[in-house]
């Protein structure tokens, strides 16, 4: 595919504050995600995609307002609906970077239906979820990651479903790549989001965020001495399926975050033939006679 | 000796394979100039029941099916049964020597039985071109179309012809000599009833270029023609010949289609399409749409271009899949929470679901909505012959209203452009993202006019509320009048909406052929519309009865909210099977009576239900009932 | 000096705890016998921005909030600022040493301004308790409190009471005591300054026993009342404290409460449940409602009676999550492919969200459809002193109309059972699956008596859709027109629907105060209707104003197209706050000169939008002015 | 749980003769389904459930058809949403034994999102899915689970996505009962189906049926030679997670059938306090004066 426009022209100097929105942020001081902006903002700049090229998509919650915050084209869409507006932005105009930023409860509740079918496709887009085991803008009911035996006030005995584990269900499913990083660790996570970015494919970052209102189990002084750096082990393999379906599954007094699992497969949009040149949304919107007289035959 | 004037029907069970015989026939009439109406009667099975397929044929345009029929092609027992009460005397039934027939019922009702051994002959010509017998009875339908040819004395060259197309490309040239020679065997066996029957099919001398196309097709075109691109959608019947047709199309024109997972994400990736500066569209039936209803009103506050169609069918919920019905008007004028601009329009006939389509995507970017294009089923299946001129493909003008081109877009400061700028007319220029000058955020929430959430401030929330709403009145400009057909101030004024067009113009010409003096009111765009403007033309019919495909009166619901003025009586119609002029005919003659009796008195209003839609309840029971002996 | 008849204002940032404090007090106030309206204003975000809680508490009964205020408890600069202009003459705010006002400002209003060290304090005292600065800053509610009453001579014992019941509980007596503390030194600070301020808070003599409860709370208090046992739902404002207060509530009284993967689980749920006999509900504001679209239509096909609450927010989509308004009613009345019966009420006030859903349990099993419950955030979250005998629970009669019994079940023969068979009124008895004699299938395609698919033959087509649609009759019989409030014959009607029913009252009050007869004409059940009982309604109404929540007058549709009649001019609030009666009284005033101008000639019809909607925007923008300075 | 009413009452003979519908079926002649309704009705007569304490939930397509062509209770929903509704209805009455019987467009493409929080549940049904590997009564559209490149109306170009792994993602997913059987095996279907319905919990069989019309590259001719039993296998423990992952991976020449995963885990309703003891349907829908009286002094 070629892809004229994502170099950036030389007039850009491309710092985290090019990204910066001009809005008040809303967040909860304290809150997770004001890492994960800042991550994000990192991140694009180091891959040089000015704001014009990145588009960003969420649904509602908590999460999902980081668009509003940053200077980059954006669609903050409904709860639980992001990837299918994400893949459509992608098919439409391939040269844009989209990246769908959104709650757990988005994109694993409401939204599973979608993550599934998002994976089979290798999209090439980028998911990446603050994951606060919580429905925090809706004032703290349990959500799909929160742990069994939640006590919320939709819950008052304990959540009764075990957790969804996304890097789990990611590996399974056919993501293309599979991370997870931690809301505590700025670095870490900008790393990861360059390279979740950088990926051709369906790229899903499970993000460990605190929310310190509704969640006080899952803080940063719970995750802080359980989290562990996969990069740290040189003999792990992101590669080999059955390793990371080890690793995936682990969870509680060790925490792996990190490129959990990567695979190569065909993006979705390698594979339509209609825009293995142009971008869609450049292409012409009418034909020539020649076109028309051809169809006209065969329905003759 | 009835010349190119005669309706032939096709019965057997699903997969017998009758459609694409009655298309593949019809093709040939049209080819041979004639002009062609071909409706399909199926169920929700792959297997088995019965279905049909019934070819209107004459050499003046046909746009709906008519009642009486000429000649039946019975493919099982129950085709050669169920339809005897449809022909005509001297009509005929064409079917195998296995099935047989009531001949007593047959005499007194004056119907030709021409028997033959179709299958017997097919397996014995199928086993040499290695055909497997189930295969090999599929050649039933080509001898079928020889004996056709034979008695109404069509050339036999021209089925040829469409024998050869229809199986040469696909399946290799054994079959296709094989469904020759049984068609030349059918056709010589036939020719000798020739003279004892009276329809016949003339080619025309000169023949002019006729296209065959669905409402579905039709549809896709129009989309195609006014720069459609995108189509994703999940397949549900009555709509899923859109995008397959878009599909098959893909290629020529260049296009992403997409079968998404479910019909949320269909109506999202069209959004996401459509925001990225490409037009797009789905298509689904009710209960598709049902699902759509969120992001509809998502399309509304972000104020994305988008076509949805509605094909609709009887339910609620799942209903009757394979049939046709209006039930889905005041659904769709009102889908998803609160309010915004929307546009509703009910194509009606094969030119319209082309025209107002590709109508509709302009509509769409102009007024920054979502544009909603009422069908149904029969209409979605029903073909017609269609002369070029009245698709003039390449003429269509695309025109993007209010969108930024580049030139435009370089011209602005970065950081100036405002998404949702307040405009005296409501509508605000849109930039497809990607430039650099004009980088910006949509949201569901309520937005400045950057389209930052701005969710509290009610100053705001009152600008940009009014700013989306104040478009509904530029619409009313534009939006058309329903059209009026038949002669002026008329005793009797038939209001109907989207796919009954033609059915109701025939009603109009059956009763003043009847010396019954109607015309119609008709409705293709339906909201929104002028309030001013649509009371003067109901201020023209005297007694007007509402014919729709459902049980509540919808559009005489909404043309009394517009203008206060109620309908006099209605003609309701839900089982699932589609108007014919001459039922609607019947229908307003029983009510006659009243309809006099009412002239002399003033004006009544009719009510919502109740009196009015019981009597109308019985009109729909009688035609249901012919419907069932049919 | 002024005795129980006051408006305090409670606001600062949120997660400063204004709302528990503001219901904290008002219980109190409750228990001293007097009584309380409380309304709560809050933003979209979970730390910071501006709300406010706002108790009106007055001797006798009051239904909704009043624009004067005589005092402001300011936890924040914005708070101290924000209300000015509302602040009656001789009123006060109560703050932090740490806000600081403009003097001059307060002086030239006559507002006096109480400042105490409630932080240094609640510091000071917070610390060996053991309570962290953020913990130990939540006690200036507890001090405001202090102040509050001290000003008022209310009791000292009466809050120290609620202070002890809400933190003795919950957190420890080290914190109830620190929050005693606090109270008291605050009440002794403040005391001197009693004789400063005119209003004042006596308890009455012997005071009857009140609940306070708010809108969402009555809903689902409504609903166990009437033998709901089930509920299912996905979180979302203003519905969310529904299902949470079912599930507080569910040990107490045996329910099962599920929160589901999002809104079409949370309804398909509701309807097993309820397809298994069990009464069941779900609840959610109009995003999930969209969601729900599909299944709703399906429990019409099955006839299974189901209860859904829409609690309104202004949208289109997302919107303003924690704002108020009435933008669904056509939606809902329309939502879901072709037709079936359903039936919609708006619960106006508490002791209405009560006793309609209640009601409409009844309603659900006796006609075996969905109905609809319309509320509003306005409503979900204002609370009120509430009466034993407004809510008299033990007495609510349950009516499961044709459910089959047990006893009925034995008596059947095996195989005889039809689900939907054909009956006079429409409604067939209805079996509870897991009796031997009554083994069988719902399907949301069209079906037999049976319940078996039935989705071709057009005679039962018509049948069962006739047998769903006949119960809309006996429907119309029973369901409520809308009630008057009011002198008869006035001058000017304003017509309303749901939330805004004492709004509306008031300012019927507030006019005939001021010399305009006018009186209301307010809808609960909206639909169905009898046609001409309603219009009967109508006809009494001289001048018609049709005051809604909304920009299209929804509610003026529907009336028009029931009866014709038109309204004669119309109140639009869509800026996401409620109305308050006097706002709606000077906007009738504004009207006045229209009014008597129109008296003269005879009845012009009001367009559906146009003109006098203009106008009525115009009133809305200028109430919203008020508001953004309020 | 005291379950009273499931113990079969002395006077019926259950055979599969019990189980007849009245209907014309109108499935395919040689259509898969015909077995797996055959199946059905010899598992349920075999563990003695009465029409009237069965409850079939189903969606839209021809597999859905099936509750329509039997003997025993049953709601015939809408397409993709069966889950939610079984497990409405075994939360209202848990003495039923609730039984999905769906397509796998059904059940893993639009109802992708609802399988997957059905699974973390736990409820106690069992999903039988005819799974076809494609949209039949729509005529032959691919669905989750044909195979890549799968070409149909809509993917003339072939199937762009994956396959979707019903058996892996319920492994993953949560599920405590996952079973692959054939719609050629009549005995194995129904030997299969009686151990899902009799697990405790959530119990999912993927049935690989064959569509003689719109499938005819997974045929049985395809099928035959392919599956086998894991049965057959002595060694094979279903209890062993990561094997079960490993079966549940395989496919193409050799295709295991048989029990692929069982676990155990306490039923979602067994968790619901309110219906510890009486199926919520049989329990009063009114309460004494005292508990109002309490509740009234509690808001006062
Ligand atoms: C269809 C729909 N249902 C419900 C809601 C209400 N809602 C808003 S945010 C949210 C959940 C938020 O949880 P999560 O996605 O985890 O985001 P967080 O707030 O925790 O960042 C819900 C249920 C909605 N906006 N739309
Ligand atoms: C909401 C909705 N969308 C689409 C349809 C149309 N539809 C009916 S069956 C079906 C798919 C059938 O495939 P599958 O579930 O695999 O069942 P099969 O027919 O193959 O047995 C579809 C898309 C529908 N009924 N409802
Ligand atoms: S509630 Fe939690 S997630 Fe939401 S902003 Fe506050 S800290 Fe962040
Ligand atoms: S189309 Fe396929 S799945 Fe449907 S009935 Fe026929 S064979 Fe069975
Ligand atoms: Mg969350
Ligand atoms: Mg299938």
């Amino acid at each position: 595919m070629i892809d004229t426009t994502v170099k950036t022209m030389p007039e850009f100097v491309l710092t985290p504050k090019t990204y910066e929105g001009e809005r008040e942020i809303t967040w909860c001081p304290g809150c997770g995600d004001f890492g994960i902006i800042n991550a994000v903002k990192v991140a694009l700049a180091q891959l040089k995609i000015p704001p014009h090229q990145a588009f960003l998509v969420s649904g509602i919650g908590c999460g999902s307002k980081l668009p509003d915050y940053l200077k980059a084209n954006g669609y903050l869409g409904l709860h639980g609906r992001s990837l299918p507006i994400a893949q459509g932005v992608k098919l439409a105009n391939h040269n844009l970077k989209v990246i769908a930023t959104i709650g757990d409860g988005d994109g694993y509740g409401i939204g599973a239906g979608h993550f599934v079918h998002a994976m089979r496709r290798n999209s090439d887009i980028t998911m990446i979820v603050e994951d606060n085991k919580v429905y925090a803008l809706t004032k703290g009911q349990y959500s799909p990651t929160s742990t069994k035996g939640w006590i919320s006030s939709t819950t008052p005995d304990g959540a009764v479903e075990i957790e969804f584990n996304p890097v789990v269900m990611a590996i399974a499913g056919g993501a293309t790549f599979v991370a997870r990083t931690f809301s505590g660790d700025p670095k870490h996570m900008a790393q990861i989001f360059a390279k979740a970015i950088e990926h051709k494919g369906f790229a899903l970052v499970d993000v460990l965020q605190v929310c310190v209102i509704y969640n006080n189990v899952n803080t940063t002084e719970w995750y802080r001495p359980r989290v562990y750096k996969l990069d740290d082990d040189p003999t792990y393999n992101p590669r080999d399926y059955n390793a990371a379906m080890q690793k995936a599954h682990e969870w509680g007094d060790r925490i792996p975050i990190g490129v959990l699992y990567v695979d190569e497969r065909p993006t979705y949009e390698d594979q339509v033939k209609a825009i293995a040149e142009i971008p869609l949304v450049k292409q012409p919107m009418s034909y020539p006679k020649a076109t028309w007289d051809e169809f006209r035959a065969a329905f003759m | 000796m009835i010349k190119n004037n005669m309706t032939i029907k096709i019965g057997g069970e699903a997969g017998q394979g009758m459609d694409t015989s009655g298309v593949g026939f019809a093709r040939a009439l049209v080819r041979a100039g004639l002009h062609v109406f071909v409706n399909q009667d199926f169920m929700s099975r792959i297997r088995g029941g019965y279905n049909f397929s019934q070819l209107r044929i004459s050499d003046k345009p046909v746009y709906a099916p008519e009642n009486s029929v000429a000649l039946v092609l019975a493919f099982n027992q129950q085709a050669a049964e169920q339809h005897l009460d449809e022909i005509a005397p001297g009509g005929a039934i064409i079917h195998d020597v296995g099935i047989n027939l009531d001949t007593a019922r047959l005499a007194e009702k004056h119907i030709q039985s021409f028997a033959f051994p179709f299958e017997a002959k097919a397996l014995e010509i199928g086993r040499p071109a290695g055909m497997d017998p189930k295969k090999a009875k599929l050649m039933l339908n080509t001898a079928a179309l020889g004996v056709t040819a034979a008695i109404t004395e069509f050339p036999f060259e021209r089925i040829a012809e469409i024998i050869l197309q229809n199986f040469g490309k696909k399946k290799g040239s054994a079959i296709a000599d094989a469904n020759l020679a049984i068609a030349r065997w059918a056709y010589d066996e036939a020719i000798q009833y020739a003279a004892r029957y009276e329809w016949k099919l003339v080619p025309a001398e000169n023949p002019v270029n006729r296209m065959i196309l669905n409402g579905n097709q039709a549809i896709g075109l129009g989309a195609i023609a006014a720069g459609c691109k995108f189509i994703s959608a999940y397949p549900m019947t009555p709509a899923t010949t859109i995008i397959e047709f878009m599909t098959a199309q893909s290629k020529r024109f260049n296009l992403v289609t997409k079968q998404t997972e479910d019909e949320l994400a269909a109506i999202l990736y069209a959004i996401g399409a459509a925001q990225a500066g490409v037009r797009a569209m789905t298509a689904t039936s009710g209960g598709g749409f049902s699902l759509m209803v969120e992001a509809l009103g998502m399309a509304g506050m972000t104020e994305t271009p988008l076509v949805v169609v509605d094909s609709q069918r009887p339910g609620p919920s799942t209903g009757m899949p394979t049939r046709t019905g209006q039930g889905d008007l005041l659904f769709v004028m009102h889908a998803s929470q609160d309010e915004f601009p929307r546009i509703v329009i009910a194509p009606g006939g094969v030119e319209s679901c082309y025209a107002d389509t590709a109508r509709a995507f302009n509509l769409a970017e102009k007024y920054q909505c979502p544009v909603l294009i009422l069908t149904e089923g029969y209409q979605a299946f029903a073909s017609r012959s269609v002369g070029i001129e009245e698709m003039p493909f390449e003429e269509f003008v695309i025109d993007r209203g209010k969108t930024l081109t580049d030139a435009e877009l370089d011209q602005l400061q970065p950081g100036e452009y405002k998404r949702y700028a307040l405009t005296e007319d409501g509508i605000s220029p849109r930039a497809i993202p990607g430039h650099p000058n004009a980088v910006y955020t949509s949201t569901s929430d309520e937005h400045t006019e950057y389209g930052r959430i701005e969710d509290e401030d009610p100053a705001n929330r009152i600008a940009q509320h009014e700013k989306r709403m104040r478009k509904i009145e530029m619409m009313k400009k534009e939006m058309r009048m329903p059209e009026w057909y038949g002669p002026k101030n008329a005793a009797i004024t038939l209001m109907g909406w989207g796919a009954t067009r033609y059915a109701i113009r025939e009603a109009v010409d059956l009763l003043n052929a009847a010396g019954v003096k109607a015309n119609a009111l008709h409705f293709i765009d339906i909201y929104p519309l002028d309030e001013k403007r649509l009371e003067k033309e109901l201020a023209k019919a005297q007694y007007l009865i509402d014919v729709e495909g459902n049980y509540t009166a919808q559009l005489a619901q909404v043309v009394r909210t517009y203008t206060g003025r109620a309908v006099d009586n209605k003609i309701l119609k839900y089982d699932g099977r589609p108007f014919t002029g001459a039922e609607i005919a019947d229908a307003v003659k029983n009510q006659l009576k009243r309809v006099t009796a009412h002239l002399a008195k003033p004006l009544v209003k009719a009510k919502i239900s109740g009196r009015n839609g019981h009597s109308a309840r019985k009109v729909a029971k009688k035609m249901a009932r012919r419907q069932v002996k049919a």
